[in-house]
């Protein structure tokens, strides 16, 4: 087998108007606008729905936790669940996931728990949850690297005939990094089975994407690749499952890449520390709140007589004891060994290395001997 | 992610109207800027978020508003791009002063760094300078997570073509930057970002040092403790300590990392005979390293003791919980002290 | 003034065609295939071919001077005259060029004599000439980092009020690369008077453009970047000069960037050391031979009564005349000083560099003291 | 532009079958990669050229018709894309060994290097393991023309997380890009090109050192001189020149950069207790400065005189006819070794 083939891949523009299946007031959008695509049946709207509201509460308590100091900082996805848990929720087990440090609803949706999900932003060890148990990758925080690793994982799964998929998130800032390009370019030449799912979420910290791309539309960087795009309302959760899905299947099925961009809005700062006061107004915010993807479902399945009061209030219970059982778990300090710092740099161990260790064991042995003393006192200075 | 330790919402609208009183390196930082975009139409500013936002720390806070989009504005998000084009505006005759967001983030950029900012002059045979500025908000100590605490001063100081400065304080903030505006030469510029939003009312005595030349910050007669951008005040907590117990320490700050100023330096260790280098970054092929072989080459004779390095350990920087178990401290400094044989 | 302004360019697909004038057989297209554009005149059509037939002519002889031994590697465009020469004509002499290793015969084109010109690969200071006096940046070696230079300058120029326009070559392979799309990108966000011109010769050293990109064409990557992308036959000089032209105009008066996918072939190997025989068929050689761009051209000429024998005469006493003065250059050493190494890394002069000169001065100086007895004599154990 | 010193074409075509009597050090480069991916299906190799080519310089010659394209093969052109898709790759348990064109082509993957193949151990805490190995033909010698004669191990050995080797001859190059490719670790790799076809007849023997130890190459009582990748052969000539003299001199190789094998250099320097390091990157913070420094602080008692460093100066790699002057040589080391006070 060889990665690449001769043939190259006709051109086709994205169309341009996002794909939308339910529509920000929560009506399905009629037969002949769902370019063929099926609308998710009421059991997995209903799943969806569930999801959303419970991530939608467990970041609305990170992000009080994190304003009491409890996190170090903390980037929310609020106003993005559709695009975060629709796309997770397409997924196989099987499948990858390679997050970026906006996705931790996605990453917990997949099932990884608050604790282990949470100890980077919270100042502890980086990735807090097996990769390889979870087939998730650690939230990246360089831009854009991630994409190229989820391509060579769905590379190496394609040598070995495995038939599964990668996914990978990237910002709408990010695209404009080279990695995103070198990522979209190598997955398109190897037909690699990787998804990327651009949330345009329009800011980059402070910068608009009218400063990045000149383009009509991120989605229209597939053509440079021979790679499909597509342009979903990233608020409609029904839609970006509908075509997270499609992609995913043609991709585990041996078509290659897919590029979806999911058109939505960061609704909270960037983290926890910034101030959108400086950059955006706030009745933008307002006007996307109205296209807000949980209440927009709710809509549509209390419709659709698939919602009632008693189901809405015990997801909204689940929710609660979701964020309570959050709060709780962080509010156990976390287990720190500061030995551990030099544990996992090398497989192999190192001399040098057990000698800096050893140097800082002695220097807390030493601090906890002299615990209120200074522990400079034995610097002597004998002669010269 | 890039903003763990941003500062109060007052301080960071705050834009200073002049400079000879600043009062936190940020605002130093910024007045050198307004300074230069006023004094020379060339200087242009220009990077992620530094325009309208004025900079995740702020440091270039309403130099957008006040000079307008065509002398400072925010690019695409792509650190490559940022220094690549810099260097072609250099070419034209510009003086561009860039931000990359956080050292980690300068990475994507270090191939425009090193084959060309570094090269171009030396290519051309010297037809063909470029006067840009690098500003990076550079080390730990403000509990950054992943990939915010890097110190990457090896990597660039390594590099012949590149000069490397980087202040410990406000007045220097100040001069050296405007200085580094004004050079000919590219300059990488380390901003100790833990120092940003320290007030020093310490204003600048008489004319500034020049941007190359290492200061004596304190002095002393038996150990020279050499420190620059955050482990100068480390350096000087830890002199303060040796004090009492009767070990009197010179501290110096470099403030240049490349040029390496050998005339300070050497002068300190012909005079205590004793040298230790401080810094974060890692240890192993760190600026320490450097500091330590050609101090021992050019004053072997002199000394007493080896140099000694108290620096971050050969490990990735470590997440923020733990950063005060890497960071080099005074007790560290002192107990490395202690490891001399002093009677030797 | 902003560079950036709110509006998106609207989403257009390049034509698949590659845009062609003069076809291979040396015949003009008919009127309604030119696309609205003109052909060259008949002046600017003689013009053009004096400057390829001398280029080649030069060329030729740099490779046998190159398999002499006498430059350290050179990398031929042999079969790119059309590429390289109808964009530089195309050029006005305020507009600046960024090319690179490969695009020699364009710099001499602008006007760079051969001493200066080949002063890199000879083995000598790598750039040998003037870019301020020649608007001609030193040949780029780093693939694909160029192109950011041109965009730099550019915009330099836009915001200085400058009506001029910048050029960038890059080659197929270096389009993979991500700062070529940071360039592209750049260029677009900030509407900077830059034509990208990418020699698409079909390979990278020996990697075939189908390894490179899944898209159609390369002048498809334009579509992501909201630029108008073009497809041309880069073996016909009057098809590549009529096409930058008009995008040099258009970035000259304000209208942004174009990209310019010239199809064309490397007829020589990559460099004198490359063997192509280990992953080309010599047929395709051959086969591309017959689409040269000098003999097509000399076809047409001759076909519009342009081009009688006395002209072809002269024009070829001329390019020996140069291929003769070039032997000559080639022939005189080149001056060389070592001291010369410590005097242009910096403006500033830096203490540590002047100790490392004298001391390399020292020890020619002793050299030259002790030709024919060893340096090392007075190295003497007196102790230990 | 890659190929200044390809091999003649006899040599180049030769893919040597087993790994015991290797001829040149890309004959035994080409064995080590073919005797991997024969014992392990998930050692693949990729990068620019190296599959049709066989690579510019010839070392992976053959691999990739013998062993097929879904193991060998040629990628798109872009480093950052070839170290970020190895890195998924050994995710899902391949063993990729890449190819960087040259030290210089390498930095475009600097941040894909130094963010993610150094740190994914450590950030995973042990759960993630990169076995990735990158080649990169190194340093100059050649007449390489512009950024094809660079050095690049200060920036790496700077860089915790990454292991960093570099043979001198055929018979380490061999076992020891296999015990890379076998190691858990991320492995640079450096091949000084200037030996790539030097033959040299030795046959390994016995067992192979390890990888992380250094070499006692000559033996000699009065100087250390410490040399590694394409200087090992300098400080062999230069020994040979001093012992005419009555100098004795002991060559250490190093072959490992990092980790440092303090042991063996050690030793040697309590043996001789003078030391000096030849590297042809630039002087200031180069590897040698980590060199000097560490032997300086474990054997300052035992040393008589400072560790010398005789490397490139700090300028940009010079043009192939300047070379020679940049270059370490053996009359610059002895001039060099003469400044010592022998009679201290
Ligand atoms: C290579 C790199 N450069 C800069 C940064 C600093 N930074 C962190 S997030 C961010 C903005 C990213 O915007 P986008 O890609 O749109 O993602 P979003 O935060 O909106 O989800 C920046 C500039 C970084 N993390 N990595
Ligand atoms: C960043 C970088 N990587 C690798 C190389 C080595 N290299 C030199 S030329 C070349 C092929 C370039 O192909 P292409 O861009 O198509 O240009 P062409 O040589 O065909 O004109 C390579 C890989 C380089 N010069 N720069
Ligand atoms: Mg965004
Ligand atoms: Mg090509």
């Amino acid at each position: 087998m060889s990665l690449t083939e001769e043939s190259h891949a006709p051109a086709e523009l994205p169309e341009a108007e996002a794909f939308t299946l339910i529509d920000a007031d929560g009506n399905a959008v009629p037969v002949q606008q769902r370019r063929g695509y099926e609308l998710p049946d009421l059991d997995m709207l209903k799943e969806l729905y569930r999801r959303m509201v419970i991530a939608r509460r467990w970041e609305t308590q990170v992000t009080a936790l994190t304003r009491q100091g409890r996190l170090s900082t903390y980037p929310s996805a609020r106003g993005q669940e559709a695009s975060e848990i629709g796309t997770v929720m397409a997924m196989q087990e099987t499948d990858w996931l390679f997050p970026t440090y906006r996705d931790s609803i996605a990453v917990g949706t997949r099932g990884v728990v608050t604790a282990e999900l949470l100890s980077g932003f919270r100042g502890n060890w980086h990735c807090g949850w097996d990769p390889n148990e979870h087939r998730i990758a650690p939230q990246a925080t360089p831009l854009a690297t991630q994409i190229l690793h989820a391509v060579g994982l769905a590379t190496a799964a394609k040598l070995k005939g495995d038939p599964i998929a990668t996914v990978a998130f990237i910002g709408d800032g990010a695209t404009s990094e080279g990695d995103a390009h070198e990522g979209f370019n190598f997955a398109g030449v190897w037909q690699a089975p990787t998804v990327f799912i651009i949330q345009n979420n329009q800011f980059a910290i402070s910068v608009p994407i009218a400063k990045q791309t000149r383009a009509r539309m991120l989605a229209d960087k597939a053509v440079g690749y021979g790679i499909p795009g597509y342009h979903v309302d990233g608020n409609d959760v029904a839609a970006v499952y509908a075509v997270v899905s499609e992609a995913l299947e043609r991709a585990r099925g041996g078509g290659g890449p897919t590029i979806i961009e999911c058109l939505t809005y960061r609704i909270d700062p960037h983290t926890n520390s910034d101030d959108p006061s400086r950059y955006r107004d706030a009745a933008d915010v307002e006007a996307w709140k109205t296209r807000d993807p949980v209440t927009r479902l709710e809509h549509y399945l209390k419709s659709e007589g698939a919602l009632d009061d008693e189901l809405r209030q015990s997801i909204e219970d689940e929710s609660e004891r979701i964020a309570a059982a959050m709060r709780d778990a962080m509010n156990q300090e976390p287990a720190l060994d500061p030995m551990e710092l030099f544990e996992h740099v090398y497989n192999e161990p190192r001399a040098s290395l057990v000698e800096q260790r050893d140097a800082l064991k002695a220097e807390l042995d030493d601090a906890n001997a002299h615990v209120h003393t200074h522990t400079h006192t034995h610097v002597e200075k004998r002669n010269s | 992610m890039a903003e763990t330790a941003a500062p109060s919402s007052e301080t960071r609208s705050e834009a200073p109207e002049k400079a000879a009183k600043p009062l936190t390196m940020a605002a130093a930082l910024n007045s050198a800027m307004r300074d230069a975009l006023t004094e020379d139409p060339n200087v242009v500013i220009f990077g992620e978020d530094v325009g309208q936002l004025g900079g995740v720390f702020r440091v270039t806070s309403g130099l957008m508003n006040d000079f307008g989009e065509d002398r400072v504005w925010d690019s695409p998000l792509a650190e490559s791009g940022i220094i690549g084009t810099a260097i072609g505006m250099a070419m034209y005759g510009l003086r561009p002063v860039v931000e990359m967001q956080f050292d980690a983030f300068s990475y994507p950029a270090f191939e425009q760094i090193v084959s060309h900012v570094a090269k171009m002059r030396n290519r051309t045979r010297g037809r063909v300078s470029l006067p840009i500025v690098i500003r990076i908000p550079t080390s730990g100590g403000i509990g950054g997570v992943e990939h915010h605490s890097d110190s990457s001063e090896a990597y660039w100081t390594h590099t012949p073509g590149l000069t490397v400065v980087t202040p410990s304080n406000p007045a220097d903030a100040y001069s050296m930057l405007r200085e580094a505006i004004a050079s000919d030469d590219p300059v990488i510029f380390l901003e100790p970002k833990s120092h940003y939003w320290v007030k020093q009312s310490a204003e600048p005595a008489g004319t500034p040092l020049p941007m190359n030349k290492a200061a004596v910050v304190r002095e002393g007669t038996d150990v020279t403790l050499i420190s620059y951008g955050p482990t100068v005040a480390v350096a000087l907590t830890t002199a303060e300590l040796a004090a009492d117990e009767g070990l009197s320490i010179e501290v110096i700050d470099l403030r240049s990392l490349s040029p390496f100023d050998d005339e300070t330096v050497g002068a300190s260790v012909r005079k205590t005979s004793r040298a230790a280098v401080i810094h974060e970054a890692a240890q192993f092929g760190g600026y320490g390293a450097e500091v330590a072989a050609r101090v021992t080459e050019r004053e072997f004779f002199s000394l007493a003791a080896p140099v000694l390095r108290i620096t971050g350990a050969d490990i990735p920087f470590p997440p923020p919980l733990l950063e005060k178990y890497y960071l080099p401290h005074p007790e560290r400094i002192l107990t490395a002290l202690s490891t001399w044989e002093w009677d030797a």
